[in-house]
């Protein structure tokens, strides 16, 4: 079975059908890439997912368990994280503290431990520091870890999101036009690094409309529009899509 | 460790105060001292929730007026007249009273201000626990409209009830005694001792919150502080943490009253007004927001100076001016020095740009 | 009709331009390229007045502006589409963009009309006239900020990373609209991540590096140079960049 | 105690509200004192010693009173301290200042302050419990038997409404409604509707301290309802009646007799300390009308000059002693102090007058 | 319950409602600028007062208020110029700790320039007895006096902020001030004229109340607390549901006292308010997805 499923969500937004329907799933240890027109409704199902946002109806499975009614603070714990489209760092800490709370669903230490600074939590602590100069590393921005991550370049911020999101070891990754801001090199980078990342055992679904980055590295593609499912199915295959050339890919794309 | 170290000086630092003021016969600056330490307590406490956590709260007042009206309504309100009737009997019996001779030479029975104090804290704490819930949901103003009010309901009850004494207040307050020995009270001859009861709470109270802001906690506090929406995406229940942080910040502020009003042995219903609440807001404001030696040195300072009644009747207007420049010129906070931040800033540059 | 000489500026200590030179000559495309964090963002607020720019002098029609506020330089027709959209985000699409037609309204302009030809470019934009422009998808609040930044009737528009978060065909639309732009008299200074599609466009370009400007020249000879194929252009990427940081 | 061997200063501390909500009740206060310690040292001061006023300002808060108290007992080392302005202060600093044998004499009026009697802590101004006398014995002459009684939320209210509950039936009468007001209160119509809706209500008593004591009366007027309207003792200023304008004419309320010195017959023992005062205070502050408020500032310190005077030092024990059997012409009456009674003024301290025309009259 | 009782309490509510939402209106201008609440906004109310009746002592009525308003508005603006216009990027916190100082100040100095005394406008009609029937119950002309002018300042301001460009300049500072001086707004002209206006409006407040409430220096925080809790009740920036709010707060206010002692009636009304905050968490009227777009 899938390792994320979802079936039939719906999401209105007054009058409008911002997801409309929407079924797919995911396989373990899979890239799916999610595009559409803009507005098609790719940040939308992240949302629900994630749980961001109340979905009308529809329900969402994540091995094989209802997580449709979670918290989104319980989602990340059973193992999906996310990156934003409008970044979301947390202001007034360094980006080596934005990757530590990244840390937060693989690690224990609570209310009590903290303030009575109990040993685990002491050698725990020390650990996530580890971990996420890790990350950092990987993503190649340890020089920047004690600067403070919203004054960061665009660049530079994304890829702090990225080794947030790393940090909580998920299972599934969302990514949220992880390339958006990227040059040419940077993407190709990103790419690398989430294949690298696919290869760790996380599965990854993807939003991103840089489609050199898309058709190279996903296994399975679905197309939005409008809210709707209108296709899905291989790159090479979305790629001869009539209908997605003409309504988001456009006639001569590479 | 290293944050350990300015506790230590700190610890020096209100030894050598005592030692100093002790050497001077100035030994009755340590009343002032002692009160200050109070409010500092509440203060940092104040600095958690809304420096760290992002929370304002206009309504800690509240929290230190609980604690001290219960605190002292327990420990004055004289049972006798319902010696006999069962409850009181029963309380009795089980030695939670206490029976003591007045001024006047009249015969009390109140509640041990132990019992008092554990009544009063975890009141409190319930209280904290039960508003926290709904409360904490909101956002900006409209979280500091709530927690105003919080604070406008408490004043109204002390100001309304003939238990809390309405508008006079509860005095004669007795003193409280810690363990044998340690007794928190007012009497000239108890000050150096009560000054440093006042100031060990004070310093395990920043012990503890200075743990507790380097903690994952404490991260996930600054976290949700920065992007709530992020924070619960990366697995943090930022309702709970949250809630915790505004009850422990409340139980602070319960203890401090409950110290208080036992030190001063008298407590009004102006401890609850609204002013005091915003003027806690503004003492966090000044030592930084996130900053909680900032809160603790400004918070100390001017409450030792206002209660000395160094400036006169210009007391309010001197807090103001106050406020003013530093939110003007400096509105890190007056402390808070960005030596650290810089040095740490520049090495890493360096290679960066190298 | 913008001369920059000798620029510096940074946030605080922080410098982040170093000497900066360059000119756009009236009905130019010129572009900047460059990595994360080169100082291309820095480099479009300094000129729009937004950060203080600590030496050097720019001058927009040989009037120095280095000290000019930012309003000022938008009314002197020099207008700015922020990277991060920067929307007013509890304001109606629609109000946002008669608002980005401030500068106009000495000019006794139709302002239904002005609205149409912006809907006319986006489409979307009509349909989603009252919705709050904080609650579009990342792709229409992109094509806001562009339609918002028009409505100033720009002579000099400073574009950063316009493309960003649009799908493919937009994007075709936002390089046709940036030659629409010049074509209609328009000076345009664009600030890309897709460098192959804007130095395609442009006329000139810069490539700026860690606050530097090392290379400029006619955008034929940096779609050339070596270097810049190797850095922004993907040549060799798959060999390259592949190896980089990676391992 | 001081050390009265060489003492040719006599420190006297005050703790004043001088700001805050009951600055109403302590800027006369200040000033009265100041004026007469200015006064008092011009005269070559008391029994030889000038005096030296340290005034403190509390804003009404009872803990900086308490901590004022401490550094003026400890730090300063005062024979005596005047105030606190409020009786959530004075009730603060009551214990403090016994214990540490320090005189007290408090220009707050509640009862608790002088019983239980503290050895060293005295108060001037009236009894609550008289004035409530008074306001009764008036209402039983004009045949009121129903009232309704509306108390401002401060200590003076919660006091009043206190004793006119407690002292009612003693005098045959009911107190049919009871409501506490918010010192701040802008409007009271509400309170008035629901006073007005208990048909049986003769008489209003409106026992508070704060300007807003005008709104109630203007409120019932503009309802109208013309019961009788009776003020306590803390209608002690002229401000209150221009306030209240045309609703506060007729109102009855007890009050010592400063208020309408002019008034008084010249074989009157309080003339001329009332006229002298007046004079005093009027051409020190501007025409600045005198209140009750200064009036009992006055008396706290002129008992105090008093009794040191009669001793002819600084002793704290002698000078209790010469108080304890003293009488004394004050502004708020004559006070006849005994070790029972550390207040001392009686029912004759008090008349009732009323507003005519604008100003303050006697009612009878 | 007779109706004429009830419609003398239902007055009694209405004039509670109109007193605190004539204040309220005066935070929403600053609000919808600038994304602050103004703490000092009790203190223009209270300056405005305070200007007209010591004015009155030398000119007519009408002048006095006017003189008392203009004086106050450039008080407003003087303060923003001093203490706001210069700062780059002032946090939302920043400015409103900075009203906090200015309140106490302000207050302060009121104080030492006019005593602790309580002073009083005139009434406008009639005097302390005058009295207007309506429907059995009477009131006081200075209450309709205080309802025309809200209604016409709420009206007035309604229109301003939806229809008129500088209303749409202001509230675009709110949403972004980057944004907006990227578009070529004056952010800090327009920061200076709120407080302006705001100042303006309080003033025309304060002289209109003071023959009801009296005016003193130290009555801005007492009509602020409930002038903000107005505002935020009906939802920030809205001035029209900050009337409703405010007389919903004044309706309870007056009942409620039928079954709750007045002493304990501020406790009830804060309490049914903070319920309805509970379930309601952007006031009555204010929109949920503008307020999970706001920062603060
Ligand atoms: N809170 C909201 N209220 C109203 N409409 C909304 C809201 N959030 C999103 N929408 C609308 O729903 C549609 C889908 O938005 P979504 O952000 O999911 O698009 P998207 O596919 O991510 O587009 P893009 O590629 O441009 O980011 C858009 O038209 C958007 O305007
Ligand atoms: N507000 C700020 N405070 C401090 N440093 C900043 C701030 N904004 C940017 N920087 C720093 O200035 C440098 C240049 O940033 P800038 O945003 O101009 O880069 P950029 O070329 O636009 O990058 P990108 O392509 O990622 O947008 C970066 O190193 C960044 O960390
Ligand atoms: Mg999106
Ligand atoms: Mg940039």
């Amino acid at each position: 079975m899938a390792l994320l499923e979802v079936h039939n969500i719906n999401k209105r937004f007054g009058g409008l059908h911002a997801v409309n329907d929407v079924s797919f799933s995911v396989s373990e240890n899979t890239i799916k890439a999610v595009i559409g027109p803009n507005g098609a409704g790719k940040t939308t199902l992240f949302n629900l997912i994630s749980r961001n946002i109340e979905a009308n109806d529809g329900k969402v499975f994540f091995q094989n368990k209802p997580i449709h009614s979670l918290q989104p603070y319980e989602i990340a714990q059973r193992g999906i994280s996310r990156t934003f489209q409008n970044i979301k760092l947390f202001h007034g800490m360094s980006a080596l503290e934005n990757v530590m709370v990244g840390c937060h669903p693989k690690s224990r230490a609570g209310f009590l431990a903290g303030i009575l600074r109990l040993p685990s939590s002491l050698s725990e602590e020390k650990m996530i520091r580890e971990r996420a100069y890790e990350f950092l590393d990987l993503l190649g921005i340890a020089d920047l870890a004690h600067l403070e991550a919203t004054s960061l370049a665009f660049g530079q911020q994304r890829a702090v999101e990225f080794a947030r999101a790393l940090a909580s070891e998920p299972s599934l990754l969302l990514l949220d036009e992880p390339a958006a801001g990227l040059n040419i090199y940077e993407t190709a980078k990103v790419a690398k690094l989430i294949t690298k990342i696919q290869q760790r055992g996380i599965t990854i679904l993807l939003v991103e409309h840089d489609m050199s980055l898309v058709m190279d590295i996903s296994d399975e593609i679905v197309v939005l529009s409008f809210g709707k499912k209108i296709a899905e199915d291989h790159p090479a295959a979305i790629q001869q899509n009539k209908e997605v050339i003409q309504i988001y890919l456009g006639e001569d794309d590479a | 460790m290293r944050q350990y170290f300015p506790l230590c000086i700190f610890l020096a630092l209100v030894v050598l105060i005592q030692l100093v003021t002790q050497i001077t016969e100035t030994a009755f600056y340590l009343t002032q001292l002692t009160m200050s330490a109070y409010y500092s307590l509440l203060i940092i406490g104040l600095c958690t929730i809304m420096g760290y956590a992002g929370q304002i709260s206009l309504g800690h007042a509240g929290f230190f007026a609980i604690g001290g009206y219960l605190s002292a309504g327990l420990t004055t309100h004289n049972l006798q007249p319902f010696a006999d009737t069962g409850i009181t009997s029963l309380l009795d019996k089980a030695g939670l009273l206490v029976s003591s001779k007045d001024l006047y030479g009249d015969t009390l029975l109140t509640v041990h201000p132990w019992i008092a104090c554990i009544v009063a804290i975890s009141t409190a704490v319930i209280i904290a626990l039960v508003l926290g819930g709904p409360v904490l949901k909101l956002k900006g103003h409209y979280l500091a409209m709530a927690t105003l009010g919080f604070g406008i309901i408490i004043f109204r009850i002390a100001m309304a009830t003939p238990y809390f004494g309405e508008a006079d207040g509860l005095s004669g307050v007795p003193s409280f005694t810690l363990l044998p020995g340690i007794t928190v009270s007012g009497d000239f001859g108890a000050r150096i001792i009560n000054y440093y009861i006042a100031w060990g709470t004070v310093l395990i109270g920043m012990l503890l919150l200075i743990n507790l802001v380097n903690s994952r906690m404490g991260r996930a506090l600054s976290a949700l502080h920065g992007s709530e929406e992020a924070a619960q995406a990366m697995g943090v229940n930022t309702a709970r943490a949250k809630l915790l942080t505004f009850v422990l910040s409340a139980a602070y502020a319960a203890l401090a009253g409950v110290l208080l009003t036992h030190y001063n042995g008298s407590i009004g219903p102006g401890e609850a007004g609204v002013m005091k609440s915003v003027r806690y807001v503004a003492i966090v404001a000044i030592g930084g927001m996130a900053h909680l030696w900032g809160a603790l040195i400004i918070g100390t300072l001017l409450n030792f100076m206002s209660m000395r009644g160094l400036f006169g009747s210009y007391d309010d207007a001197v807090f103001g001016i106050i406020l003013i420049l530093i939110m003007l010129f400096a509105p890190q906070g007056l402390l808070r020095l960005h030596i650290w931040k810089h040095i740490q800033k520049i090495k890493p540059k360096k290679h960066g740009t190298a | 009709m913008l001369k920059i000489k000798n620029l510096e500026a940074g946030y605080g200590k922080l410098r982040v331009l170093k000497r900066i030179s360059m000119h756009i000559d009236t009905g130019e495309i010129v572009t900047i390229i460059g990595a994360n964090g080169a100082g291309k963002t820095t480099l479009l607020y300094t000129i729009a007045g937004m950060i203080k720019a600590t030496a050097g002098e720019i001058s927009l029609y040989n009037q120095n502006i280095i000290r000019t506020n930012p309003e000022s330089i938008v009314a002197a027709g020099c207008s700015l589409v922020p990277e991060g959209r920067q929307m007013f985000s509890t304001l109606s699409v629609k109000e946002n963009l008669v608002l980005g037609g401030y500068v106009q309204r000495k000019q006794k302009v139709d302002q239904k009309e002005e609205l149409q030809k912006i809907y006319d470019i986006f489409p979307v934009l009509k349909e989603r006239e009252d919705q709050l422009a904080g609650t579009l998808s990342g792709g229409e609040q992109q094509m806001l900020a562009m339609g918002r930044a028009l409505m100033a009737h720009p002579k000099l528009i400073m574009m950063d990373e316009p493309s960003t978060g649009l799908a493919p065909l937009i994007v075709k639309d936002i390089f046709a609209i940036i030659n629409r732009l010049r074509d209609a008299g328009n000076t345009v200074l664009l600030v890309e991540q897709n460098a192959k599609a804007a130095l395609a466009i442009a006329d000139r370009g810069y490539v700026l590096e860690t606050g530097k400007i090392i290379l400029q020249g006619p955008a034929e000879d940096l779609l050339n140079n070596q270097d810049v194929q190797r850095a922004y252009l993907g040549r060799d990427v798959s060999t390259e960049g592949a190896q980089c940081e990676l391992d | 105690a001081p050390d009265d061997a060489q003492a040719d200063e006599i420190k006297i501390g005050a703790i004043i509200a001088e700001t805050g909500g009951a600055a109403f009740l302590g800027i006369p206060e200040a000033r009265t004192l100041r004026m007469l310690t200015d006064e008092v040292n011009a005269r070559g001061g008391v029994a030889g010693n000038t005096i030296k006023l340290i005034i403190k300002d509390s804003g009404g808060d009872p803990a900086k009173a308490v901590s004022f108290a401490k550094q003026l007992i400890e730090e300063e080392k005062v024979f005596a301290i005047i105030g606190p302005s409020t009786s959530g202060e004075t009730m603060a600093i009551k214990d403090i200042c016994d214990k540490n044998k320090t005189l007290l004499v408090s220009c707050a009026s509640t009862k608790a302050i002088v019983d239980p009697v503290a050895k060293h802590v005295f108060k001037t101004p009236q009894n609550d419990s008289l004035a409530v006398e008074m306001i009764y014995l008036e209402m039983q002459k004009k045949g009121i038997s129903k009232i309704a009684v509306a108390v401002g939320g401060t200590g003076f209210g919660k006091m009043g409404g206190k004793f006119l509950n407690e002292m009612a039936p003693q005098f045959g009468i009911t107190v049919l409604e009871n409501e506490v007001y918010d010192p701040k209160s802008t409007d009271l119509s509400s309170l008035v509707t629901k006073f007005m809706a208990n048909k049986e209500v003769e008489a209003v008593v409106n026992w508070s301290i704060v300007p807003a004591q005008a709104i109630l009366a203007k409120n019932m007027r503009q309802a109208g309802w013309d019961v009788p309207l009776f003020l306590s003792h803390g209608f002690g200023n002229i401000k209150y009646v221009e306030l209240g304008g045309a609703a506060l004419e007729g109102v009855f309320f007890p009050a010592g007799r400063l208020l309408v010195a002019d008034s008084l017959p010249e074989s009157h023992p309080q003339k001329a300390v009332l006229v002298k005062y007046t004079t005093d205070y009027q051409a020190m502050f501007n025409n600045e009308p005198v209140s009750t408020f200064g009036g009992h500032a006055y008396d706290a310190f002129k008992i105090l000059c008093k009794g040191i005077e009669t001793v002819g030092k600084a002793d704290t024990a002698m000078v209790i002693d010469a108080i304890e059997n003293m009488t004394f012409v004050g502004t708020g009456g004559i006070f006849t102090l005994t070790p029972t009674d550390h207040s001392g003024l009686k029912l004759e301290a008090f008349e009732m007058l009323t507003v005519k025309d604008g100003k303050f009259a006697l009612a009878n | 319950m007779n109706p004429d009782l009830f419609f003398q309490y239902m007055l009694a509510g209405i004039t509670y409602g109109f007193l605190y939402a004539i204040v309220a209106i005066g935070f929403n201008i600053i609000y919808n600028t600038t994304g602050i609440i103004n703490f000092a906004q009790g203190e223009f109310v209270m300056l405005g007062g305070m200007f007209a009746i010591t004015l009155n002592n030398i000119l007519p009525l009408p002048l006095a208020i006017a003189a008392a308003v203009v004086i106050t508005m450039l008080i407003g603006a003087l303060l923003e110029i001093l203490f706001i216009r210069w700062l780059d990027n002032p946090s939302v916190l920043r400015m409103i700790i900075i009203t906090i100082g200015l309140s106490i100040l302000i207050r302060e100095l009121a104080l030492h320039f006019w005593g602790e005394t309580v002073f009083s406008l005139p009434y406008f009609t009639g005097n302390e007895l005058s009295t207007v029937s309506i429907l059995g119950a009477k009131v006081s002309p200075q209450v309709l006096w205080v309802i025309g002018v809200s209604i016409i300042m709420v009206t007035a301001l309604s229109l301003f902020f939806k229809f008129t460009f500088t209303g749409q300049q202001m509230r675009a500072c709110a949403a972004n001030r980057l944004a907006a001086r990227l578009c070529g707004i004056n952010a800090k002209n327009m920061v200076t004229f709120s407080f302006m206006l705001s100042a303006g409006i309080g003033a025309v407040a304060g002289s209109v109340i003071s023959p009801i409430t009296y005016t003193q220096y130290d009555i801005g925080p007492g009509l602020a607390i409930k002038g903000f809790t107005v505002a935020i009740l009906g939802g920030l920036g809205n001035s029209v549901a900050a009337v409703i709010a405010g007389l919903l707060l004044g309706l309870i206010e007056s009942f409620s006292i039928i079954v709750i002692p007045l002493a304990f009636q501020e406790a009830v009304s804060i309490s049914i308010l903070l319920i309805i905050l509970f379930v309601r968490p952007h006031g009555l009227f204010g929109r949920s997805d503008t307020a999970s777009l706001k920062e603060f």
